[in-house]
């Protein structure tokens, strides 16, 4: 039984392409708008840091792992309302970025917190010393000492949403992980699962090798 | 400009306190050079670093400028902390930003406008004699060309008060003379007060007008610099200079002479003007004694000229006598060993 | 069928041409539904009916969003769910017409017929609540297993009583079934899947649903929107002779037309 | 309408959970043993470090991506072959455990080749000059230095393996995400769904909370 | 023991090739202690970081104990450097392993027997005066105590070969004494080779037999320590070599005497057995002229005691003269300033 092609619509993957690239490029976009300053936060307030507080670390900490223990699916249901009120349908491609942000988000957090906990301590002080203020310390030290570490973190979790964006298929995300389970996985249309999967990786390849770029580009070490 | 009252800090290590300043009370007036010497791990870090709160002290107060630093909130404190530069012993420079960034980073943090921050830098990196490395990461750096930028960044935001923690350790003699005429110089037209530790005595001698030894987190001995090189009254102190005078080598000296038989060894100190004049000489003459220098330097001490000269004399009994008592009425201090 | 109601909705004349298009947005499972969704598609556009389809691999997003009007209908269930889940969910969503059934089958890689079963052996089930109960109540009608009296559609495992042949059940995804076959005495796949798998249910299966069988699909909108002009147009091209000729030929007695 | 517990089997919360802690537990342990010789291998032939090695780093850096951007449900199928080589089964518990390692592992070792990035090059130096073996190198600095990093990122893991482990589902893997799923989600026993992912969270919680403890008492810094 | 034959250096900063070493030569006798000099970023660390090839040298070869270092295969280089000890400017403690694990660190890797490692940690941390802090970690150590770690660690595996990279920078000088005493007594012991870059004059002074200059990548000036240190040859030798004798003192001291008149400055150096006797003043004595020290020193380099005095003649013309001759005759070395 010799592989062909005879499943694949072309258009429809080249759709499949896109849907995943928006859904990516929005959903990377704003999970590292939101996780970095919760990372940030959750830094701060970490015992021993520079804005230590038991309380708020313990709440947010709390909060990033409920985020982070409750199973995709379900997340994406419960989020259901929230995801209307932000972006108007809790359907399809737009649907699917919400709960991709709030599932994602809290999990880079925890990466940035562990890159910012890498930063030496001497430098903050030396910052510190110079009467920075913690705004300032945060813009002018921590962000640009783990800058390598943290675009790691943005690959990782780039990645991760790349296997992400599958799920979305629960609400109709759509996307090329989706195309994958429903005609791949659901339909046995082998062709369709390969070149899906092979779209994605070679997403995956050039995410990976321009964070390994950066990552070089701007390790001073 | 700078008063430590009854500072302690207290170190918890695998849950016991460990105590690293003991009770410190100094003051240093505006303006005054003021240098910490001790033995490795007797708190000088720990001191300085109370200074500009970067410990919290476990008790006691820190006032610098008039202001409490211990009593000021977040805010206050950083405000006051602008006006106090630091260079630190491991320098701490910012991994991620060139040399000319890392300069720029105090100035930056002030907000001062972009053309003012490009001169200062230039000047700055000139001062250190480190214009061709600008565009270099700290760690394209040798030691010495990043404690450099250290100083230079501790300076480059004009600060009231500098606290320098071996700021010149891994310097070489010429760079070394060079900051440390530099920081003279701030000192003299600007009123900079400095803190400044240091283990090279002859970094106390050039440039300091007091001098603090710390031993086991106490300040054991303080005063001005002369008075404590001269006459170092704790033992921790007498080890700090008498390293200076390299007392190991006068033991060898004098061994090295026991064959000779009767002899009379005297420690001989100048100070100021005589310390130029042929007093020596002249007594010597005069009383019709013969000696040798076994040891000794002749030197100044910032900017006072002095000595200290260990000889044997070679007369007899009497005349050596005599010669003692002739250096003392010239005003000399003399020391019978 | 309910295909001669007309709804009173005033701008639906009989002709066509000149009136404004109105878009359909219906959800659905893969196979067949969608297919069979997209088959229509153009003739209903003849029509002026833009049918959008909304593929979907979960069977309650479907019914809640055709409840909180993101969707306008959908097809994927048979009634009994819609009944169940109406009940669960506090809706009303209603049938509108049937369309095909789609029998269930048990299959074997391992065994040639029931009586084989050997006692302990693993019988495969899918997990998802409308399949889940629909397999239980085929193994009961074999007689292989007894279920608590009204367990219905919604039993689960926890609803036996009675199990003779000591089976043990695994419960995994629907489509997952065809694909551990190979790993289980005894598995029981939906039609659509054991077709996509290359199962031919009418050969392969040892014990399939017969054509009376309860579970016809249906298409299910609104109660406010099931009577409007363009889901009847829908539900009227739904159950045309060529849609049971395309459901014949296509998935060659697997799936039989329901109407 | 009151909130009641009427459809909480405990017997099959316990079931669930017990099936969760298994999976959760031998996933971990594997995702470790294996992501942790991949990430050290990533990092040491990655460029400028000790074994760098541009062929050897690209292959592996391809093969971990390649299992990090196909979905989940997909790569389940695809290793059903191996899953069954291995455990004997491709169903239920066990059979989730290689698809859940092999999912994680990649991403861990991602982890693991960020923090060790941050070794500081001067420790691996003086290691070096006294005439550490490449394998010294990696025992007694690389891991030791990179410790409370290397936890995070177990943490971190093993908080991701556990919503991974609601997917397991698909294969009969059981657990409390596949509970909250099948009863929580798709028969609406909102109950079900509260108690699971009430214990998921705690779960969770426990995880993070070991996990920070442990960062912070191994961070020497 | 080591010999560096044409070896270079290049960095790439920027895309650029800046050189680092520009082809030395040099040729370190077993058990002998080579001090190495130079201004901070002249290339010292990048030099003895090439011996044991933690930078790989772009061009040369290095052989230490007769094996060329740069054709080894990873394992054999693994081999050679159990031998060779490292001090580092930036000590490199490990930051996870307390003190008395660091120090530990080099026999693990050798795999020596639990029971020797205790007892040698123990010696060792006692030798570096550090019994009480056994079990803290690095980051909780002052950077004196750091340095000391270093040295400790380097020691512990009794190596053959040692380099120091500024191994005493951080240290008082009583702690610096006692470990360069310490330097000397294993030399002296066990014929340790020791490679050693300071900034301090005296530790060269101290300890160090030869003492290579390097300067914007070359090695400038080579030689056993009191030729180096006595007759300078290099202008930065001679920055050097006058820092000790602080020239720039000198300078405010003939300056201050200017008001005097006709007069005449000499330096004078003494050397050997020479130091301790009282040529100078039987000269002076005899030819009647009246002198004044204006700055000097005397003192040892390693075992062999020397002096170098500034002095200044009071007599008449002549009577200067007459003293410079006779001091010249009796092997004194003199130079007029
Ligand atoms: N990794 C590097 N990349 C680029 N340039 C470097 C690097 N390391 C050192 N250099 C440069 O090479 C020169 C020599 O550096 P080296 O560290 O050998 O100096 P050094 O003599 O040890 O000075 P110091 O006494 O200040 O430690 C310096 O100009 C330095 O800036
Ligand atoms: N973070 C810390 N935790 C515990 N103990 C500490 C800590 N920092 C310093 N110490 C201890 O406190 C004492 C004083 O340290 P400090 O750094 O002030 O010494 P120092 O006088 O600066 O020495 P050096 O000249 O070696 O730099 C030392 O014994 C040191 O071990
Ligand atoms: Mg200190
Ligand atoms: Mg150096």
């Amino acid at each position: 039984m010799g592989f062909t092609l005879k499943n694949i619509d072309w258009a429809e993957i080249w759709k499949g392409t896109q849907d995943t690239l928006t859904m990516l490029g929005f959903s990377t976009l704003f999970t590292v708008v939101i996780g970095l300053p919760l990372g940030i936060l959750l830094f701060l307030t970490s015992r021993g840091q520079l804005l230590e507080n038991r309380a708020f670390y313990s709440i947010s900490s709390f909060v990033v792992n409920v985020l982070r223990s409750v199973p995709f699916i379900i997340l994406m249901i419960l989020l259901i309302p929230v995801t209307k009120m932000l972006v108007g349908t809790s359907l399809g491609v737009k649907g699917s970025i919400p709960p991709l942000v709030i599932g994602a988000a809290p999990f880079f957090a925890r990466l940035v917190e562990t890159s910012l906990r890498e930063v030496d301590r001497g430098v903050i002080e030396a910052a510190q010393s110079m009467g920075a203020s913690n705004w300032q310390i945060i813009r002018s030290v921590l962000l640009p000492e783990s800058r390598s570490g943290l675009i790691a973190g943005i690959t990782i979790t780039t990645v991760s949403l790349v296997s992400y964006t599958a799920m979305s298929g629960v609400i109709g995300g759509g996307g090329l992980g989706d195309l994958a389970i429903r005609y791949g996985y659901q339909r046995f249309q082998t062709d369709v699962m390969v070149v899906t999967v092979c779209i994605l990786l070679v997403l995956v390849q050039i995410l990976q090798m321009v964070g390994d770029r950066l990552v070089i580009k701007f390790s001073r070490k | 400009m700078i008063r430590l009252q009854n500072l302690k800090k207290d170190y918890i290590v695998k849950g016991h306190k460990t105590p690293a300043l003991r009770g410190i009370d100094l003051s240093i007036e505006k303006g005054e050079i003021f240098g910490i010497i001790g033995h490795s791990g007797a708190g000088k870090s720990t001191l300085i670093r109370c200074i500009n709160l970067l410990e919290r002290p476990t008790a006691g107060s820190v006032i610098v400028d008039g202001v409490d630093l211990t009593k000021l909130d977040e805010g206050k404190l950083q405000e006051q902390r602008r006006h106090i530069g630091m260079i630190f012993q491991h320098f701490n420079l910012l991994s991620s930003a060139t040399v000319g960034e890392n300069v720029a980073f105090p100035l930056k943090l002030a907000k001062r406008p972009k053309a003012e921050i490009d001169k200062k830098v230039k000047e700055m990196l000139a001062l250190v004699g480190l214009e061709q490395h600008r565009d270099k990461y700290p760690a394209q750096l040798s030691g010495g060309q990043k404690q450099r930028v250290g100083i230079a960044r501790a300076l480059a935001s004009d600060p009231k008060v500098l606290l320098c923690d071996e700021a010149t350790s891994a310097l070489d003699p010429q760079t070394t003379n060079s900051i440390l005429a530099l920081l003279l110089d701030i000192n003299r037209k600007l009123g900079l007060t400095i803190v400044l530790i240091t283990h090279e005595m002859h970094v106390i001698r050039s440039i300091c007008d007091r001098v603090g030894v710390i031993d086991g987190g106490h300040i054991v001995e303080m005063g001005n610099v002369l008075d404590v090189f001269l006459k170092p009254q704790h033992p921790t102190t007498q080890e700090f200079v008498e390293q200076v005078a390299d007392s190991s080598e006068l033991r060898a000296a004098v061994a090295h002479e026991k064959a000779s038989g009767e002899r009379t060894i005297l420690r001989v100190t100048f100070l100021g003007e005589q310390t130029y004049q042929p007093i020596l000489f002249q007594t010597m003459q005069e009383t019709g004694t013969v000696f040798s220098i076994l040891q000794g330097t002749i030197s100044r001490m910032k900017d006072t000229p002095y000595g200290q000269l260990v000889i044997e004399l070679g007369g007899d009994a009497q005349q050596n006598r005599k010669a003692v008592d002739t250096l003392r009425q010239r005003g000399l201090e003399v020391e019978v060993i | 069928g309910s295909q001669n109601e007309s709804a009173p909705a005033p701008s639906a004349g009989g002709s066509q041409g000149e009136q404004k298009e109105v878009t359909l947005k219906v959800g659905a499972t893969p196979v067949p539904q969608a297919e069979i969704l997209k088959f229509v598609a153009p003739k209903l556009k003849e029509q002026g009916v833009i049918l959008e389809v909304k593929e979907f691999t979960d069977y309650v997003q479907p019914n809640v969003q055709v409840n909180e009007k993101q969707l306008d209908a959908n097809f994927f269930q048979h009634k009994p769910y819609l009944d169940d889940f109406n009940k669960g969910q506090n809706m009303n969503l209603v049938e509108v017409v049937p369309v095909h059934i789609e029998p269930f089958g048990a299959y074997s890689k391992k065994v040639k017929s029931v009586d084989e079963l050997a006692d302990g052996a693993t019988v495969a089930l899918p997990n998802d609540a409308t399949n889940n109960g629909r397999a239980l109540a085929l193994l009961e009608k074999q007689g292989l297993i007894k279920l608590k009296d009204g367990a219905g559609i919604s039993g689960t495992v926890k609803d036996i009583v009675e199990n003779k042949k000591n089976l043990q059940f695994k419960e995994v995804e629907a489509a997952m079934l065809p694909r551990v076959l190979d790993e289980v005495d005894l598995a029981l796949i939906n039609t659509n899947y054991a077709l996509e798998a290359k199962l031919v249910p009418t050969k392969d299966a040892l014990f399939i649903e017969d054509k009376d069988s309860p579970y016809a699909n249906y298409l299910v909108a609104r109660p406010d929107n099931k009577d409007s002009e363009a889901i009847q147009k829908l539900a009227k091209e739904l159950n045309t002779p060529e849609v049971k000729k395309f459901i014949e030929d296509t998935y060659k007695g697997a799936i039989v037309p329901a109407f």
